[in-house]
């Protein structure tokens, strides 16, 4: 497994794969046969598979939506591309009212193989609508999975799950991952829910850290050794269904849990993390807990107050110091410019 | 043709009439949209489809479903909530579903069909099928996004399916010109570069008319066509009543509806012992489908969580 | 304050003494003007007022959400109805990507009083699209304001605080609630944001009930008592902004804590409030929670499946039990009658 | 007039070549969808206007604001992420806003704002004021649902309003014709029973047009207008570049749009010294505005929890 290649193309590979599999796998979305192709995800499919299986779409999230159901119901497996999670707000009736409903309420007569890619971004000074996270929408409401796979690994093995799954999944992509390159396979080979990874052992916290918070929290993890804590990482990979029990087992041994996520925290997959846990864990084992996530405030594009709305490693850092030490203690890390490895410059 | 169309017209009304009866009895476990006064429509449109052609609906559907070939026993037990109904009891009578007859999905959420029928439909297309789809809603759904959005994607991939806008004026108790600035669906759709007509309450039009849309379909001409049928709800929007009492309408408005009854006209164009043979069978085969789902059993607590996933 | 009305009186008298106090208040909504007047809630209303500052609008729920966030940015304080919280679903648009974030977004120059009714309820055989409660999204989202009251006083405190609140308030009515009748003073008076209440006095768990699971909680509280166990019950009334602090106040005298939702509890209202209870007592006190809300599926409408999708006062009864007591006991409440005060017949 | 029309044009030419050439050095904290090329839309509609008319835009609205009496420092200082900008750093070029100048908000979102303008345009006839309120919106915008449930509810309650469809041809990269079947945006909205006209890109067609509109709003007839703008944008989607090397479009088909630039053309129709003065008064202030953006702070770290609620 020595071949090294992006997210971006590990994404791209997954889908040529089971589109040449599977004559049933079509792709379409705004703007995915563009010059653009979507960050380079969808690049040469639609020449590859011709306008019929890959086509862009109207401005028309709701309907393309319903479309998109309707294919799966007649048999097809559509993958439905949106470069931005929030214009998913224009899609919410068909994904929660129909997607998430549709085998349950008419008794298992019907599935809808569908996967919905969205994207999520740092602002980089796009501010409110451009830069939301809205995974615990699709975790509250039965019936959805959630993957928001990390590394170009799992961005290939998750989507090649997701594109075979009977049922609808929403597939969650940070942009500043799309630029991060991993070991991937060439063959196919899926990345099944149900098990998340740990990424780092550790046995002083643990740190759950989702979608590109999985990397400032591996950042975290290393500015902590330097404060002389290990800190034990763990990545969900997929948010629903969620594999509690590996991270409830990991604070059973750390008996600290950071939860960082990528989005709000009210009523968010922090919320929902930290609440497991305790749950798991009462009685058992006293627990010190900690969310980090979005400030409670809408997303800020100047860079002055951007900075400030999202967690980084060394805040992270800050917070698991204190968890272990049991209070405050003021401690933030320099920065370190080797942990950098990853470049990010918008506007995406 | 006309026994058919008799017996379809015949079931449908009968059915509901029944449902009418049992509803006071509590036995009915779900709210009950009556198609009663709307027969014509399915009716109509469904005698032109094929076992294979796929319709999806509204939660007013009881007529659609039964039109179009779905399991009378199975819709019954399904409003008793009963295991052994089209959904296990998990749909009511808003969500009939009858995969096997081409019943893909009935929605409670207005308009929300109407794109699953195109994307059927661009499945159809891509794989060279010459099945057709047929989109029903109401007047109402014509005032949702969705539908001209749904529209415009049809009309732009020239996909294989008919529109068909049950038009009966009005979403619950608000009239079409208290939501619409003009009564004009299907001019609304004609933008799209969609044929579109308008058609009278009238069973033999609507089937002719959209039989001829279904053979240019199937002749592999480009889709889609739009119907906005003319039409008028009998009972409430919700329950088994007359509401003439709410005051929005006046029975003055009904009376030429119930006039053109296209039940009676049917029945009128058959031989009488023709006629009475096609109504006892549908009556042993309604009292069959109600005692059906009165001797079956409710789901097992289990069944709760069954059928959300594979 | 002796005089009893209803839930459904109390909204429309709210409305009415602030359509009469203040001609920016304006009330539409699909069939708010209709013979059968949102359940009473807005009976009477158009015909004094007029339908320019009453009316029922087409079927457009995302438009007419956008339609009310322009009024209110013309300084008017729309009213918008929905008779199920399902349709807003094809409003998330506008209200996540607009409403929560106009006055943050355009620094300070607009804001937006509006506030956006939606009924919530129990199924009775109307299953998948016509039950659900979707509170914790708008929880989730920063720049929203969520009430949920259980009883006439707090519907006509809440809706009148949510009036002239200046900012965008998602306002959540149970429809079993809307036949509850309670004491309401005839004068308006408002129920601001911050302070839940504690409804029964306890010692030894914490029962909090959100919306009608109020009322279970209340039952529930009574079956306990029978078997010897004070709950404390707490009615949060405003779940957006949380007042986190009464309740943490409550578990941290009974160190036992249940949810009870009227909602699911993946990325709920109740893991929200559990997360936020341990992180208030973590190191201070020990707690025991439990959360309860719907079962983890569609909901299902034939009554031998409803009745398990939903909590009630046995079964939050038990469970408060078992946690009072360590271990799960198997104890079951016998129904009593005399705790049904409220007769609910669908469907509404 | 000409003079008027000229400063206007020629100014939101030179602010946002000024963009061009400054963002490169990163000082602009946002990413910025240029309206060159398309300035004579919001020009012409603009200059019909009142201070106390109200306009709703996209996040391609640099042209609408400035065109409607929006600053100019704080749009800059906007730009650059500053304390002192239009909405002290939160919106960024996408989200321009000028309460005072009728500069009502810009959404990132596309079609999110032709409801508001609706919205608005129905609190002011519900007060019984002449003013009117125009939205802005793209050809994209008319893919989506909510501008036909706009149009719909505009039409039904006959509002003061006036819709700009910016018909440039694109959405980002996708040719109109590769999303709608029919090259017909007016047309559609025709069909809600709307006065609808298609006009060429020339500001003063455009000012004639949209200012009979607006002169008939304001004596109180009902509303509302629909104008299809033709225009065309010379840089690329989003940021500072031309873009025809990705082959999504051509130098030909860009040409003619060129060679009929209105900010030349409107410069031709003036006296040469007058056409200088006015354009060293822009360049003056188009400096300032740049050193006033430049020299002001960002924002102190505080300021992320205010705005939140009142
Ligand atoms: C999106 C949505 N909004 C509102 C409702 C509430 N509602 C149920 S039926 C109905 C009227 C629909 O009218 P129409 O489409 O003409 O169908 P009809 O009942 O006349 O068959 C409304 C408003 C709903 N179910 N879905
Ligand atoms: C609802 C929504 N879907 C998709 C996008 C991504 N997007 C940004 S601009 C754009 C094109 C819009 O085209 P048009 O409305 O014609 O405006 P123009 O850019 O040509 O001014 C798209 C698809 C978006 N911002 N909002
Ligand atoms: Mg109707
Ligand atoms: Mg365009």
């Amino acid at each position: 497994m020595d071949r090294t290649i992006s997210y971006v193309e590990a994404v791209r590979e997954a889908t040529d794969q089971e589109m040449e599999r599977d004559a049933s796998v079509i792709l379409f979305g705004l703007d995915v046969d563009d010059p653009k192709a979507i960050q380079g995800t969808t690049r040469g499919l639609a020449q590859k598979y011709g306008p019929e299986r890959v086509f862009g779409t109207p401005l028309s999230e709701d309907a393309m939506t319903g479309v998109a159901i309707g294919m799966s119901l007649a048999g097809l497996r559509p993958i439905h591309v949106h470069i931005r999670m929030d214009f998913l707000m224009l899609a919410m009736n068909q994904l929660i009212n129909i997607a998430a409903k549709s085998r349950y309420m008419y008794g298992g007569q019907v599935h809808l193989p569908l996967v919905v890619r969205s994207m999520i971004g740092k602002s980089w000074g796009q501010g409110a609508q451009h830069s939301q996270a809205l995974h615990s929408f699709f975790m509250h409401v039965p019936g959805l999975k959630v993957a928001a796979p990390t590394t170009p690994y799992d961005a290939k093995g998750c989507l090649i799950e997701a594109i075979r799954d009977d049922d609808p999944v929403m597939y969650v992509e940070h942009r500043i991952l799309h630029f991060q390159k991993g070991p991937v396979p060439e063959p196919t080979y899926t990345v099944p829910p149900g098990k998340a990874r740990i990424t780092v052992k550790g046995k002083d916290v643990t740190l759950v850290g989702i979608s590109y918070m999985q990397v400032e929290c591996l950042r975290a993890q290393r500015y902590l050794e330097s404060g002389g804590i290990q800190a034990e990482v763990i990545d969900p990979i997929w948010l629903s269904p969620l594999d509690g029990e590996t991270i409830a087992e990991s604070v059973r041994k750390t008996g600290r849990l950071c939860v960082v996520d990528n989005g709000w925290m009210t009523c968010g997959a922090a919320a929902e993390i930290v609440a497991q846990v305790t749950e798991r864990l009462q009685g058992a084992r006293e627990v010190r807990v900690r969310r980090m996530g979005f400030a409670p405030v809408t997303c800020p594009p100047t860079p002055s107050l951007e900075n400030l709305f999202y967690p980084n490693a060394r805040t992270i850092a800050s917070a698991a110091y204190d968890l272990v030490k049991g209070s405050a203690q003021g401690w933030l890390p320099e920065e370190r410019t080797d942990l950098r490895e990853i470049e990010f410059r918008g506007p995406f | 043709m006309h026994d058919r169309f008799y017996r379809s017209l015949y079931r449908i009304r009968r059915v509901e009439e029944e449902i009418i009866r049992v509803y006071p009895t509590d036995k009915i476990k779900s709210p009950v949209h009556l198609s009663i006064g709307q027969e014509a429509v399915s009716v109509g449109v469904c005698e032109a489809l094929r076992a294979d052609d796929v319709v999806f609906g509204s939660y007013r559907s009881h007529a659609v479903y039964l039109a179009k070939g779905g399991d009378l026993k199975k819709m019954i037990a399904e409003l008793y909530g009963k295991a052994t109904g089209c959904a296990k009891g998990k749909a009511g009578s808003m969500h009939l579903v009858d995969a096997a007859h081409g019943v893909m999905g009935a929605s409670a959420v207005v308009g929300t069909t109407i794109p699953h029928a195109a994307g059927y439909a661009y499945a159809l297309k891509l794989r060279r099928k010459d099945s057709v789809v047929v989109s029903f809603f109401g007047d109402g759904g014509a005032d949702e996004g969705v539908f001209y959005e749904s529209l415009n994607f049809a009309a732009l991939k020239k996909l294989p399916m008919i529109f068909i806008c049950e038009n009966n004026s009005y979403a619950i108790h608000t009239h079409q010109l208290c939501r619409q600035p003009t009564a004009n669906i299907a001019e609304r759709a004609r933008v799209f570069g969609v044929p579109a007509e308008r058609i009278e309450d009238d069973v033999l039009r609507v089937h002719e008319r959209v039989g001829a849309a279904v053979k240019a379909l199937r002749a592999g001409e480009p889709g889609p066509f739009f119907f906005e049928c003319l039409t008028y709800r009998w009972k409430e929007h919700v329950g088994p009543n007359d509401d003439f009492h709410l005051g929005y309408r006046t029975r003055e408005e009904a009376d030429p509806w119930m006039k053109n009854d296209q039940v009676k006209r049917l029945a009128g164009l058959l031989e009488a012992d023709q006629r009475r043979r096609i109504e006892s069978e549908v009556e042993a085969e309604i009292q069959a489908a109600f005692a059906f789902a009165e001797e079956s059993p409710f789901p097992d607590g289990s069944e709760l969580f069954t059928d959300m996933f594979k």
